[in-house]
Order: structure tokens, then C-alpha cells, then sequence
């Protein structure tokens, strides 16, 4: 039985990744996971200098998911490098560093500065947070600008590179065709959707930057329909994530035409929940006499 | 530090305590690895709710294997949890945060200051203080004079009260329960809402005491990896480099003169 | 205490309406609400001449709500004029029609068709269904065609239109501002989330349209943040929408900017739902000492 | 007809009867308005599932005010069903559906066929018929040896049984065993899958009989608001206008010469 999977050259032992952002730099869930298990670890974002990110609150459940807006707080790509990367190298997993930035400099700076890190192995390129005012999702959401950008990053970038879509979007397939265009060698998706909610008794927003982004079980049914979309309007492989909480849901994904799948949320509702899809996604191919998980993609 | 995990308690008895605060124990192995201040989550069964909510241990007993929480029924979660009778099953995620740092206590005269919801986790610190025969004094603020939990700090040590209708004890809050009765100290401990610890912060710079704070911030993870639940500090930490600290993993009890509050 | 409120001249008892497709024409739900307490029933979507609608299965359930791709099946204009219509005139509520079409003239027949109904107080133009291929969606996901639709409507319609707007866009402010340019009287928003569903057993797409829309609680952020960007967009008013279930949900709504507000999928967890919001909504002001509904619009 | 309501109902008892299907005795006053081929909506309580899981009244009693429902489990619903003992509350919405005409068995032969889950609400509709002394043969298609509720239909008249295996009865499927035994009847009456009852639909063609079809299909409202639930019918129907009939209410039992399947 074969779960390996090949995205742009890098082979991953299975499908399973973390969710940027849900999963800090591994650290905090190697209390509950064996890594070792995982295809990949991807780190939340990180920008060239440390971000302070938002207020707070800046979490809020929702029903069947949690709003966020921690407004990618991080401490620099330095402290990364020092801190984290080494931690990670002693796992043997796959490293995905996720990117965010203001300006298209400030991705290429770090996006320079990991070009020789041997421990990383891909990058992501979150251009769709919707929780900082300036860059980030401005590239997420025209297709011109995301074009740019990609091209931009895919001339420094030494790893191959995976552009994170947003899913506040008319069209999610015109924004994988741009991307593509430009050269990424894969895609990610769905970052989370804008949400909002307010405390009635208190006529406050439940998030101190008024909206969110959304993500858990809730939204599940709009990642899978954007990575049906975006697959197939792209013949570059597609990770797809968005309320994933076990085995089942990872499959859906991979039916619809993902070849990678990151958990996210569900972390915190469950900490063992990324070791529970892989063993999860073993069972069912044994059961229904998968021979190989590359078989079942995007195969509905 | 022992392992976190995710693990089925059982409730082994629950009570209504005061008007809309619940006391419940709960069996569980995590109880070996409790300390005064630390905190669980408790997970809802109801499937549209999926994040923890952080309750405070308020007491643990290692060789019984039980937490006791008390806890105000504030929403849905704990409105749940406030239906649960003896025998129910429920998962809860610890032991969380670092506690209050008890070393501190030694040979000195330490002041407990708790106010509404933040009084439970200062039982157990103040029965762990008395075991080691601290010189301990506890003020805890409440509404009226539902004073839940006052005979049990009573058998700590000194213990005054400050109601904000005057019912009972100080007629204020707990700093003028403080400043009433002159209360002097080397380290203070204390749990309350924001505006009660900034008051103490102060208090304790007047009286030139240590203040170890215990701050509350809405949680997703409660591990420390989502970043939602933090707090500012005064110098750039170890792990954020922006001056923000984790209250479910560096804290949620912080030294007061490394907060910006 | 006033719970009335008034939408481009037309009075409504109070804010609670149902959401279109969700309660037939309302014979079905006067078995278990009277819709005398109702602001107003919003009916099926109706086009000039009778739809089949879609393939089954048509709905399936998802995390917290549910996917329909009904395909605006309906019995077309002169049924509805005929028996519907009639029905609902015996009541004491507003009476909105939800109209559908393929092309401009086929909305400009229906809305010809009822300008001498009296009982019909206002159109409700539903240029946001994501189930049909033609028409529908493809006004609603373009600033300029939903403002060239909704001109020619306006220029019809004798009563008071609504444009009613898709959450499948990049900008919702962008697409509320075309309707309010275009002489709309008010919008409404929003209609479903397209999502999908895999039946990961059977390999099938659990709607045999393979996308469907998605209603009911777990889209409720995304509502609000909507109906709050698009009622900060324009200054004619807003109907929001979008899993509401209870009256906590529905003040909410207005808290966020909306004058009116529809149940939807939750008619179907809970028939007694829509007089339930209304009671509820009594109940808050009273507690809340809110003199008039008219004064938490927007309160936020 | 009776209104319809969304109301409380009680579980009096529930066993396996078979593996994989449940056997649940739900007490409530909607049993008063129930008839053979109707069906309820029940409820979950886990609040990530919303619609009403339709069930068919396999029995019902008027006097105790109690409705059997036997079904099999088939995913999250069923299965939380399956886990409620004596006593539990459980929501359902009914009565709904149009249940199998009955007057059109008076003084007839009839002819009562079944397959798989869509055995149990013919139960119902035996013991009924049997009331009325009607010449009734039931034909009961199976799986294999494990043919829950036979013996409860040997007390209704002549019984045959069709298992896939050939365990027991006929070796094949309903039709089989109808031809096997050369059936004939003036009335027939099925539930189960599709392609069985288009079996039944031409069976009943060449023996010059009337079939009334139970279907199914996925519902949403299970009222006849949102459409969910259609089926093509040959002709204009009343309601839609476009020869699609509402199985949840103008069903979902139809006159197979009506509907285009
Ligand atoms: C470290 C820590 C210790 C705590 N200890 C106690 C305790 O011992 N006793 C007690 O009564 N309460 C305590 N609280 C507050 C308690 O967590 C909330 O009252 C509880 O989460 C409310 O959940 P709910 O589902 O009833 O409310 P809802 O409003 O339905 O909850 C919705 C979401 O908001 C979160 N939330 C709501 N209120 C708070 C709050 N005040 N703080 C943090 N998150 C919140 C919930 O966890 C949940 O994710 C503590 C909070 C923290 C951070
Ligand atoms: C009129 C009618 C009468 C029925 N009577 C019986 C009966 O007496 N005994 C019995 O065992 N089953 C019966 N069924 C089928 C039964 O409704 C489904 O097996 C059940 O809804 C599955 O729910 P679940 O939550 O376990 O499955 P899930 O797959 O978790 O359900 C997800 C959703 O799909 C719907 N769904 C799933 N399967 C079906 C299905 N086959 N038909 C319609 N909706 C479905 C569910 O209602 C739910 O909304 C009947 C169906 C209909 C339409
Ligand atoms: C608390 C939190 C922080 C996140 N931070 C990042 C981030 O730094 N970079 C990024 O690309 N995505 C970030 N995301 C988005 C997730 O990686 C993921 O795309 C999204 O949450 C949908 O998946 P889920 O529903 O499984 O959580 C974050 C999500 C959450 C909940
Ligand atoms: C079964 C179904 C049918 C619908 N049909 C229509 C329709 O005919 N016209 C329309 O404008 N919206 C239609 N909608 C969208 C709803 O009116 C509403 O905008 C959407 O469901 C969001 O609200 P909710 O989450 O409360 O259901 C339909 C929704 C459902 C669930
Ligand atoms: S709750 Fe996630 S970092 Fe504290
Ligand atoms: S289920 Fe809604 S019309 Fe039948």
C-alpha cells in the first residue's frame, strides 16, 4: 500500500500536513503527535521583522468552526531560523515555511533568506490572510496582482513554491490559472473565509478587528467545492484544507482533486487529530483495496 | 512538566454553590500533574461548539486522582456542563498553563487577592500556602454576600471581604478591603477581572510587594501554537520577540512587573 | 414598543420574514405558524413560464447546515397569481415575490405580469441562485451586469424591488453599491454559499448537480459580515439572511445593518422558527429596554 | 387530516431485531393521525446534523399512542438513533406523507411486496389489511437467512421470502419469487429500492394489477416547501406544475401509473 505523494519533486511519506498558523512550529503538538508520522509540518506565517498581529480578542467560536484574526503575529524569520527550523530538522517529516509579507520586497526578503535552509523544503505563500489591512490578501484576491507576486517570488524562491488562495473570491479557478501562469508549482486552499460575529448584550464585535476569518467543520463544504474548481482548472497539484477533522473528510478532499491535505482548526478541537487522519486514510484504503492513495485523486 | 493531553474525566459529583456557579469534581489522572493556578479545557459534547473552554482548577487531589472547577455558568458550553450529574463522561485537555510560582512564597508574608469568578483558584493556592504554614492573608471580592467559598478559605488562614453592596465585609472592592485593614505584604497572588489586577498591581507597588498576576483572554488552542491568547508585556519575551505573551502557556499567572496592563 | 419597520415606503409589523425556497408559498407552514405574526412571507422563486428544476437528490446535509440545487423549480407566474397568491391575501403580512429568469426580458415578463397584483407588495429579484446555468448567478457575480439587470427592472416594476445578492463575490460593498446605483429600493443578501459534498464510499457527488448551495447556522459569519459591509456601503436597506435559527441570531443581523431579516433552512430543523424570532426579538426588547427595533439597526 | 407538529417523543423501548437494524417503540399522540405507508421526521441531538431523518411508521397504536419505527443503520443519524434506551426524548415531525390508499383494497387480492429496509412499514399495512379480512400474499425480499420481521408477517396471511443468497425462500429477488410461486393479485402495495420497484411496476402491468409505490429521496423540510424530495410523474401534476410530484407529501406512496421512473 502506498500513501507517498509527490508535489513539484519533494515526496511527502503521506498526504497529512499542519494548517499554517494552527499548529505553531510543531513544538506545541509534539506533546500530543509523534511528527514523525506527518508528510509535512507547515509553520504559521512568518515575515521579514517580527509582527506584533492584533488585538485581542482575536478568537471566537462560531458554530461548527472559530473565527480568528491573530493578525500573523510572528517573531521574524530570524528567530525561525534559529529557534524553529532546527527543532524541526531532527523530525523526519517535510518542512512547508508559510510566507506572509506587506509588500512584495518584504516576501522576497524572506524568501531570500531561506534559500539556503536546507530543512526547508517547500514554501507557502500566504496571500490570503484576511486579518492584516495592508498586503496579504490584496494579492489574494486580484488575479493580476497574485500573477506578479508569484512571478516575482518564483524568481528567488531555491524551494519550489505553493501559493495559498484565498476563498473570498468571485472565482477561485481564475485565481489558480494566474498563479499557475506565473509558475508556482502548487496551490493551496482555502485560507479562511471573512466572517463576523457580535455579542448582542454587549453590542461589541466578538473580535476585536470586527471580522475573522472563519475556519473548522463549518466551511468544509465550500474548501472542497473550491478544490474541485481550482483542480481542475490547473494541472498543478493542489493541497486542499478547510475544516478537515479525520479521515474521512482528508478523502474528500483527495477525491476532489487534492493531493496534499493540512488540518487546521481541528487541532485545538482535537490534538491528536493530524496522526488520527493518517492512520485514518491507511484504514480506509485497506478496507476498500486502495493500493495507492495517488489512485483516488480527484477521481468523483 | 508532565505530558498534556486530551483525556475522558468522569464527573463525580456536581453542586450548585452560589446563583449560577457550579462546583464540580471530576476524576481524572491529570490530577498528578495539577498545580495551583493551572487550568483545564473542558470540551462540549454539543457538536457546534469545538473549542475548549478554560476553567481553572480550583483543587486537586493527587491521590483521590480529582480536579474540583468552579465555574459561572457564562454561555452555552457551561451551561452544558452545569447538566452534567455524577457518572457523565467528559473530555478535558490538560494540565494547562504554569501556575502561581509557589517558591516565591517562602519565608514571606503573602496576600491572596481573588475577585468574582477569579476566587476559585485561589482555594487551592490557598490551602497549598497553608501547608506550608505561610502567613497568609485573603481578600476576596463579591457581588453580594453570596460568598461563595468563604468558609473554606476561612480555614486557611485570615481571610476579608469586600462586597460591592456592602452586605458583607469592605463595602467596595478588594483593594479598599486592603487599604480598610492596612494589609501589608511581601508577594501577592491574585485572579480577577482586569480592572481588580491593575488595581492590585498598583496596591502593590504602594505596599512594595511582588505581584503575580492571573489573566484571562478568550483561547482557541490553549496549548500555545494559535497565538490568540495573548497579553502584553513590558520587554520582548523568548518566544514572541514582540513583547506578547501567551496567557495559556506563559501564563496565565505573570510576574505584574513584566505586564503592560 | 415598536417592533415595525419600513422598507422603501412599505411597512412591515416586524423585521421577521421568510428567506425564499425555504417555505414554499407558506400554505405549507401555516400547519404550524400563523402567518399573521409574520413581517412578511417571501415566496419561491418564480419565473415566467413553469422550471422543472434540477436532477435528485437535490439537498444533502453538511456540518451544521445544508447544500440544496433545487434549480429554482417552480410552477411559473400564472399558477402562482392564481392559487398562491390568493392564499397568502388572507392574511395580515406583507407579501414579497422572489423572481427568477434566464434572461432580463424573462424577469421583466414576471415583474410586468404582477405590476396590477395587489397583493403583492414588493419583488424580490433573485440574481444569486447558484444552481441554474444560465442566468441567475451570472448577474449576480458582476457589478455591471446586476446593474444593468436591475435598471431594466426598475423600470417595470410598479412595486418596490429588492435585489437579492450572491456571498459568492469578492466584493459584497462592490455589488450592493451597483444595485443602490441602479435605483434598487433595497437589497437583500445573502443567498447560498456554493459547496460541495462527496459521498466518499460511492465516489458520487452527494448533489447530483455536483455543487449545491449551502444554507443554515454554519454560514451565519460570513452573513453577517456581509450584510455589515453591504449596509456600510449604501443607505438603502438591507434584508439580511443566512442561518438564522433563533432571535439572537436575527438581532444580530441588525445590530450588523439590517432592517428586516429571513429565516431559511431553519424552517426545516424548526417549523416553529420564524414566530419563534419574532417572540424572541419582543423578548429582548423588553429585557434590553429597546423602546424601538428601529433604534439597534446597525447599533454595532 | 391532522396537523402536522414537531413534537417530543419518549422511547418505550428499543432492541436489535437484526444486524444492524433497530427496532424502537416511541411513544407519542401523533400516533392518533398515523396510517400504513406514513412516515415521521426524527430529530438528532447532536446539533452538526439539522434535517429530519424520515423513518416510516411501522407499526403504529392509536390507544397506547405509541409509533414502531424499525430502521437500519445507515450513518450518523441512525447510528445516535441506536443508541437511545428506555426513556430517552427524541424530536420528531409528523405524521407525514400520504400512506398507502387503502380503499383501493376493498374486496380485492392483494398483494403486499417488500425489500431490504423497505420491509417494515408493510408490517403495518398487513396487520391492517388482515383487520379488514382482505385476501393479502406477502412477498418479503432479503439478503440472507436473517429475515427480521417475518414471523410477525406470517401472522398476516400467506407469507413468501426471496433472499440473494437462497438461505431461505426464493433464490433472487421479490419478482423471482413471485413468478416462482405465480402470484396474481388485483392490488399490489411495495416498499423498497428503486430497481425492485420498477420490477413491481412491470410485474403488476402483466398481471393486470394496480401498484401503489412507496418511494424514497433525500429530504430537506419533509412539509412540501423546499422541493428537495421530487419525483418525475407523467403528467402535470397539481402542485409543481412540471410533472415533478413531492414524495414527502403528495408521497410517498404513488399510483406506479403516475410516475415515470
Ligand atoms: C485561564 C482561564 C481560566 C478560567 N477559569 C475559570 C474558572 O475557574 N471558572 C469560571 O467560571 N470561568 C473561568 N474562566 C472563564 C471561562 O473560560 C468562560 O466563562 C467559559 O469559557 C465560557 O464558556 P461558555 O461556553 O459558557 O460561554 P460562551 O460565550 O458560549 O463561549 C463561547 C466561546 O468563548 C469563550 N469564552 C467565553 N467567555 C470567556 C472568558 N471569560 N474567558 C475566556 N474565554 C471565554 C469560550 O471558551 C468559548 O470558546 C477562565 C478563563 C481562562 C482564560
Ligand atoms: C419516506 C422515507 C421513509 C424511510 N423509511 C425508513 C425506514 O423505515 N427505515 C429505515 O431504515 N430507513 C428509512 N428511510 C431511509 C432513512 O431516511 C435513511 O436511512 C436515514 O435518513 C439515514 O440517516 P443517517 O443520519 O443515518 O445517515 P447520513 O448519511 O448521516 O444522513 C445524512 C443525510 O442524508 C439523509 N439520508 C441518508 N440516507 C437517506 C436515504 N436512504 N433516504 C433519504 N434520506 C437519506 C439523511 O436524512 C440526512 O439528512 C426512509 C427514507 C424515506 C425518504
Ligand atoms: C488561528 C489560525 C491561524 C492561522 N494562521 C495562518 C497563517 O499564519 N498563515 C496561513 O497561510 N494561514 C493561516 N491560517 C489558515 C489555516 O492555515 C487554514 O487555511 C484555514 O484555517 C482553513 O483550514 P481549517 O478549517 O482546517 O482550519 C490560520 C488559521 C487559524 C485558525
Ligand atoms: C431549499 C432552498 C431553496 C431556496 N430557494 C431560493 C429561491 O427560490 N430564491 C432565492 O432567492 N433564494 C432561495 N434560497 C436561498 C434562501 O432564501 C436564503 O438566501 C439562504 O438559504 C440563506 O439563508 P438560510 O441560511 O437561513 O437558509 C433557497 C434556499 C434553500 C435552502
Ligand atoms: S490559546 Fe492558542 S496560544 Fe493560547
Ligand atoms: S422534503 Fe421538502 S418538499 Fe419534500
Amino acid at each position: 500500500m502506498n500513501t507517498k505523494i509527490n508535489i513539484a519533486g519533494v515526496e511527502f511519506k503521506n498526504p497529512v500536513m499542519t494548517a499554517s498558523g494552527t499548529f505553531g512550529s510543531g513544538m506545541e503538538y509534539s506533546e500530543f503527535v509523534d511528527l514523525n508520522r506527518l508528510g509535512a509540518v507547515v509553520t504559521k506565517g512568518v515575515s521579514n521583522v517580527p509582527w506584533p498581529g492584533n488585538e485581542t480578542p482575536r478568537v471566537a467560536e462560531v458554530y461548527g468552526g472559530m473565527l480568528n484574526a491573530i493578525g500573523l503575529q510572528n517573531p521574524g524569520i530570524d528567530v525561525m531560523c534559529k529557534r524553529d527550523l532546527p527543532f524541526l530538522a531532527d523530525f523526519d517529516t517535510k518542512v512547508i515555511v508559510n510566507v506572509c509579507g506587506k509588500s512584495i520586497s518584504d516576501y522576497v526578503e524572506v524568501v531570500d533568506r531561506l534559500a539556503d535552509e536546507k530543512g526547508v523544503h517547500m514554501l507557502e505563500i500566504n496571500v490570503s490572510c484576511p486579518n492584516v489591512k495592508e498586503g496579504g490578501i490584496a494579492f489574494g484576491q486580484n488575479p493580476d496582482a497574485l500573477f506578479e507576486i508569484t512571478k516575482e517570488i518564483k524568481k528567488h524562491a531555491r524551494q519550489p513554491i505553493i501559493m495559498k488562495l484565498s476563498p473570498n473570491v468571485t472565482s477561485i479557478a481564475e485565481m489558480a490559472k494566474a498563479a499557475e501562469a506565473a509558475g508556482s508549482d502548487a496551490i493551496s486552499l482555502i485560507n479562511t473565509i471573512t466572517g463576523m460575529k457580535i455579542d448582542i448584550y454587549r453590542r461589541k464585535f466578538a473580535i476585536a478587528n470586527k471580522t475573522g476569518g472563519m475556519s473548522g467543520p463549518a466551511i468544509k463544504p465550500v474548501a472542497v467545492r473550491m478544490v474541485y474548481e481550482a483542480s481542475h482548472a490547473v494541472k498543478i497539484p493542489v493541497i486542499g484544507m478547510g475544516g478537515i477533522s479525520n479521515a474521512e473528510d482528508a478523502i474528500e478532499f483527495i477525491m476532489a482533486g487534492a493531493t496534499g491535505v493540512a488540518v487546521g482548526a481541528m487541532n485545538f478541537h482535537n490534538p491528536y487529530a493530524t496522526v488520527e487522519v493518517v492512520e485514518g486514510i491507511e484504514k480506509f484504503m485497506k478496507e476498500q483495496g486502495i493500493e495507492d492513495i495517488n489512485d483516488i485523486i480527484g477521481c468523483v | 512538566m508532565a505530558k498534556k493531553k486530551k483525556i475522558c474525566a468522569k464527573v463525580v459529583s456536581q453542586r450548585v454553590i452560589s446563583e449560577g456557579v457550579m462546583d464540580m469534581l471530576l476524576k481524572t489522572s491529570l490530577a498528578e500533574d495539577a498545580n495551583p493556578g493551572q487550568f483545564v479545557g473542558v470540551y462540549t459534547k454539543d457538536k457546534a461548539n469545538l473549542l475548549p473552554r478554560p476553567i481553572s482548577i480550583c483543587e486537586f487531589d493527587k491521590d483521590d486522582q480529582t480536579l474540583r472547577l468552579v465555574y459561572r455558568i457564562a454561555g452555552k458550553g457551561t451551561a452544558e456542563f452545569a447538566l452534567y450529574g455524577t457518572g457523565e463522561v467528559v473530555d478535558i485537555l490538560g494540565i494547562l498553563g504554569n501556575g502561581f510560582p509557589l517558591d516565591k512564597a517562602k519565608d514571606k508574608k503573602v496576600l491572596v487577592i481573588g475577585g468574582g469568578i477569579g476566587v476559585p483558584p485561589l482555594l487551592g493556592l490557598s490551602k497549598e500556602l497553608k501547608k506550608e504554614n505561610t502567613d497568609v492573608t485573603m481578600v476576596m471580592g463579591y457581588r453580594n454576600a453570596d460568598t461563595f467559598l468563604s468558609s473554606e478559605f476561612e480555614n486557611c488562614g485570615k481571610l476579608l471581604i469586600a462586597t460591592e453592596d456592602g452586605s458583607v465585609g469592605t463595602k467596595g472592592n478588594v483593594i479598599d478591603a486592603c487599604r480598610e485593614n492596612g494589609v501589608k505584604a511581601d508577594v501577592i497572588y491574585a485572579c480577577g477581572p482586569m480592572p481588580m489586577l491593575r488595581g492590585v498591581a498598583s496596591y502593590a507597588k504602594e505596599i512594595g510587594a511582588k505581584a503575580y498576576l492571573s489573566l484571562e483572554e478568550r483561547m482557541a488552542c490553549g496549548v500555545g501554537a494559535c497565538l490568540g491568547c495573548i497579553c502584553k508585556t513590558k520587554n520582548t519575551d523568548e518566544h514572541s520577540h514582540v513583547k506578547n505573551a501567551r496567557i495559556c502557556t506563559d501564563g496565565p499567572v505573570f510576574d505584574a512587573d513584566d505586564l503592560d496592563i
